[in-house]
């Protein structure tokens, strides 16, 4: 069993990477790229059955995970 | 020699590489900004540290697609002589000049301090003023240098005598404790196939005066000019 | 428009007094927009409303001063046409509220104080107390104010060299991140934030602007409660790549020639810094809000003038010179625009898309800004306690180790390995040492830099405090060799409504004063943070000082390390 | 339109981030997980219709976006 968690930067908090990515692959030549964002893709293998809600996993995400105060998560569990 | 220094938008140690080189050559290399497409005639080509682009998506990985870069690859592949020190290793393996890749620290710190390398090949025209075995002090700034490459690359690396400088301590062990980042084999630096591109995280061009305290890097760089002139 | 009720006014930290006075200057009721203007321009942080009578009476002049307080930062001459630029700040509330940003930000926020002024920074220092060691929030606060601080001096390649970091439970609920930085300028080639030349035109470069920080600088002047951590989208986000470029496109304008005026977007952004050019230059200024270069749609005039985006700045040309700043911006991929000009009105007329969205007189408001007389009390104090009356049950060797490992007193390797201290190539005398020491690039010279506090000191005693932190960095500079030159300050105290912490300030200050004119040690900039006080307990009063000195010959520098066996060791002093 | 860009490290790469919140969330109480690893999450606004084919992106991901050495990468475009 496995959970992924996507962790992304909040709406109107200033993304440095993206905007330098964004910005890079202009210069690469590749046009019609508009606003990128990065995030992060956690992926956690579960081994212990107590562990496998997914409120547990949100309680990793607020304590570790994402800094809550800038950036916003979402869990998915799957098999 | 005829010495050039590629500068990058947040390049932070061009500074630094240019007076290291000057201490050395007596004058002071050119200056060459990203944005150009071609080098001057030079035989040997420094890329330093810093924290191009940001150190953003991954350290090096912008900069290795800078303009200026094709013809860093052309030069390198002519048989010009490349160093890239700290975020320039990173950039010359992104650029695909030095294979493997810097990963983040073990400890997922940042840094800065004095460490020992032992040489491991000294018989290349950037090490030939060390001694093999040779332990020096130079000190190290970065947060992504641990070095990871596959076990068929790296046994190439140590087969073909690719491996310039490993992490040791002050008596020339190369030992776990030493390895302050994690890097596969202790390896803190690398050369190319045809050992003209050397790619290394520590610093040699910040102890090249003794006010600076100690000059365990001028050898590189006095190596090169004697070579290239 | 919404109208202005009691609420919108409360919510915007406006006194019944205050704003009694702000319709007496405006004539009639201000709109939304203004009266944020209001807000950020009376906060206690841009204000100094409660500590300016005080600071009044600091030292601050000497033959080799060139610029004291008042401007971004303080300059002193070092000969050969070599000036020293450098200024301490805080980013406290912050830091505790998100340590990452809210230091990393601080860094970047004193870099563009000095590199403001044609300074190129050459070292960075910063002064750190947080919480108990083991209390449940001190080591999240420590490592993430480290690694901003980290993150971004070591980005823009700027060497963090010193600074200190004590624990107190003073500080579980406030931590303090003071931070210094020093630049190198051409004396003769110094920039300053008057505007002058009606017409000239008002010009903006750096990042876009975003919705980052808005209500930050007020936030900074309240008082803690458990519901603050709710404040937290309002925190900044730093880009030290772009400030590097920053640094590296306003050096590079400076040389031009083109510019009247500059001065950084740092708290209260585009408020503060044109009111302050205007305000300094009697000019009055028209801005072109659409003009700002924006990040996110949508954005309002009242965003856009309280924005705390980071990396921005405001710049007067001279007529014409556009195009020749427009090449410079480019050539290092910032923005540039073009936002507004100066006029002879002596107001700020705010416009959006033609309209006027806002008129507010500008000295009236500058100049007026509440300065007040808090009552206060001076600290009592304590009995003393006679060594013979401590009983000891611990022997000497127990007692050293003790405190060799408290952490306080351990060492801080752990905290500046994770700097970069030697980037630029000039770090002479590392961190470990009493200063660190900077060589003057291409020269034989030295500047030596500490920063240094007691709080515990200042909490029995502030005048006797307040004199021991001024000797102790005297001491510290002149242990590497160097000459003692000037100071920069930062003012860390709980709230000035209360007469006892008020009694601290004025003690603290009244002492650093005193050591100060004794040892004709001007202090030439600095910074007040008041209100670090959570649910009533305030902080143990931490007035921090930053010191900079000078020697002629660094071959000639001490350090603190034994050098070589047999040699004598030799107790100087009472 | 949207590409969401996942970069994920190879099998038999050494991810130290990974280990360390993998030791961090032990520390914190939180048992029962196993290996976790950290990859990318971008997502990228497509403003020009040429640019949104998916072979367009893999482009971007092998010349930029991943390091093709140690990371693959998953494109999936949404509307
Ligand atoms: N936060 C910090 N950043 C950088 N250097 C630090 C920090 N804290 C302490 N140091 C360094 O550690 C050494 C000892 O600090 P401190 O105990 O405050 O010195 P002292 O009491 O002698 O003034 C100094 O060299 C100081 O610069």
């Amino acid at each position: 069993m496995k959970a992924k968690v996507h962790v992304t930067l909040k709406n109107g908090v200033l993304d440095p990477q993206g905007k330098a990515v964004e910005h890079a692959l202009g210069t690469l030549g590749f046009a019609g790229v508009g606003e990128v964002r990065i995030g992060k893709y956690i992926e956690l293998e579960l081994t212990d059955a107590a562990e496998k809600s997914k409120e547990n996993i949100e309680n990793m995400c607020k304590q570790l995970l994402a800094n809550t105060v800038i950036e916003n998560f979402d869990v998915e569990i799957v098999e | 020699m005829k010495a050039a220094v590629i500068v990058f938008p947040g390049s932070n140690c061009d500074r630094d590489m240019m007076v290291g080189i000057e201490h050395s050559l007596g004058r002071k290399p050119e200056m060459v900004w990203h944005k150009e497409t071609e080098l001057p005639d030079v035989d040997f080509i420094a890329v330093p540290g810093g924290f191009s682009y940001g150190d953003y998506l991954r350290c090096g990985a912008m900069s290795a697609h800078s303009p200026i870069m094709r013809e860093v690859v052309k030069k390198a592949n002519q048989g010009v002589r490349v160093l890239g020190v700290c975020n320039g290793f990173q950039i010359l393996t992104e650029a695909g000049l030095l294979p493997g890749v810097l990963m983040r620290n073990a400890k997922l710190r940042f840094i800065c301090k004095d460490v020992h390398l032992k040489v491991e090949n000294a018989e290349t025209e950037f090490t030939n003023k060390y001694s093999a075995g040779q332990a020096i002090r130079v000190p190290v700034a970065h947060h992504d240098g641990n070095f990871f490459a596959d076990d068929e690359t790296l046994a190439a690396l140590e087969g073909n005598g690719q491996v310039a400088f490993r992490y040791c301590d002050a008596a020339g062990n190369v030992t776990d404790e030493a390895n302050i980042n994690g890097s596969r084999n202790n390896i803190a630096g690398i050369l190319n196939e045809k050992k003209n591109v050397l790619g290394m995280m520590p610093h040699p061009e910040r102890l090249c005066d003794t006010q600076l305290g100690g000059t365990d890097g001028k050898p590189m760089f006095d190596a090169l000019v004697e070579a290239l002139s | 428009m919404s109208e202005i009720t009691p609420e919108i006014v409360a919510e915007h930290g406006l006194s019944a007094d205050e704003w009694k006075l702000c319709l007496e200057i405006m004539g009639r009721e201000p709109n939304l927009n203004e009266l944020g203007i209001f807000s950020v321009m009376w906060s206690e942080h841009c204000s100094y409303k409660s500590s300016k009578k005080w600071l009044k009476t600091l030292p601050t002049e000497a033959p080799w001063v060139i610029c004291g307080p008042g401007e971004n930062a303080g300059i002193i001459d070092i000969g050969d046409n070599q000036a020293i630029i450098f200024k301490m700040e805080s980013h406290n509330h912050p830091s505790y509220i998100e340590p990452y940003q809210g230091a990393a930000t601080g860094i970047g926020g004193i870099l563009r104080d000095v590199f403001t002024m044609g300074a190129r920074p050459i070292c960075n220092l910063n002064a750190l107390r947080f919480g108990e060691p083991d209390h449940e929030k001190t080591r999240h606060l420590v490592s993430g104010v480290v690694e901003g601080i980290g993150g971004y001096g070591n980005c823009v390649g700027v060497p963090t060299v010193a600074g200190e970091c004590e624990f107190h439970k003073s500080y579980n609920g406030n931590n303090l991140v003071n931070a210094m930085a020093v630049g190198l300028a051409d004396a003769d080639n110094i920039f300053y934030s008057a505007a002058a030349g009606v017409g000239n035109p008002v010009v903006y470069f750096g990042s876009k602007t975003g919705r980052d920080g808005i209500h930050g600088a007020t936030m900074a002047s309240a008082e803690f409660t458990e519901d603050s951590e709710e404040k937290r989208p309002t925190v900044q986000v730093g880009d030290p790549f772009t400030e590097k470029l920053l640094i590296e496109a306003t050096l590079e304008l400076m040389k031009t020639g083109s510019i009247v005026a500059i001065q950084d977007m740092g708290a209260a952004g585009l408020t503060s810094s044109s009111f302050e050019m205007a305000s300094k230059g009697g000019v009055g200024v028209e801005l072109e809000l659409d003009q700002v270069p924006m990040r996110e749609e949508g954005m309002t005039p009242y965003e856009l003038m309280l924005s705390e985006s980071q990396e921005r700045m405001l710049v007067i040309l001279k007529p014409g010179m556009e195009d020749v700043a427009k090449a410079v911006m480019d050539k290092w991929d910032l923005e540039f625009a073009v936002i507004g000009k100066l006029t002879d009105t002596g107001n700020m007329v705010l416009k959006w898309n033609g309209e006027v969205v806002g008129d507010l007189p500008i000295d009236p408001l500058a100049l007026a800004s509440p300065e007040y007389d808090r009552p206060w009390v001076k600290t009592e104090r304590p009995a003393e306690v006679k060594a013979a009356d401590v009983e000891s049950n611990v022997g000497r060797i127990d007692a050293l180790k003790t405190l060799i490992s408290h952490p306080n007193m351990a060492s801080k390797r752990w905290i500046w390995e994770q700097y970069d201290h030697m980037v630029m190539g000039d770090t002479v005398g590392r961190p470990g040492g009493d200063s660190a020491l900077v060589r003057v690039h291409g020269t034989n010279k030295g500047v030596a830099v500490t920063s240094d506090c007691t709080p515990r000191y200042c909490y029995q005693d502030p005048f006797e405090g307040g004199k021991q932190i001024v000797a102790e960095t005297y001491r510290n500079i002149t242990a590497v060799g160097a000459v003692p030159m000037a100071v920069t300050d930062n003012l860390n105290f709980g709230n000035p409504e209360r007469p006892e912490i008020m009694g601290q300030i004025v003690g603290c200050i009244e002492g650093i004063g005193e050591a100060c004119r004794t040892l004709n040690y001007p202090i030439v900039s600095g910074n007040v943070s008041l209100y670090n006080e959570t649910n009533g307990t305030g902080i143990l009063p931490t007035p921090t000082l930053g010191a900079v000195g000078l020697i002629q010959n660094i071959d000639d520098a001490a350090s603190v390390a034994f050098k070589k066996e047999g040699q004598a060791i030799v107790v100087l002093g009472e």
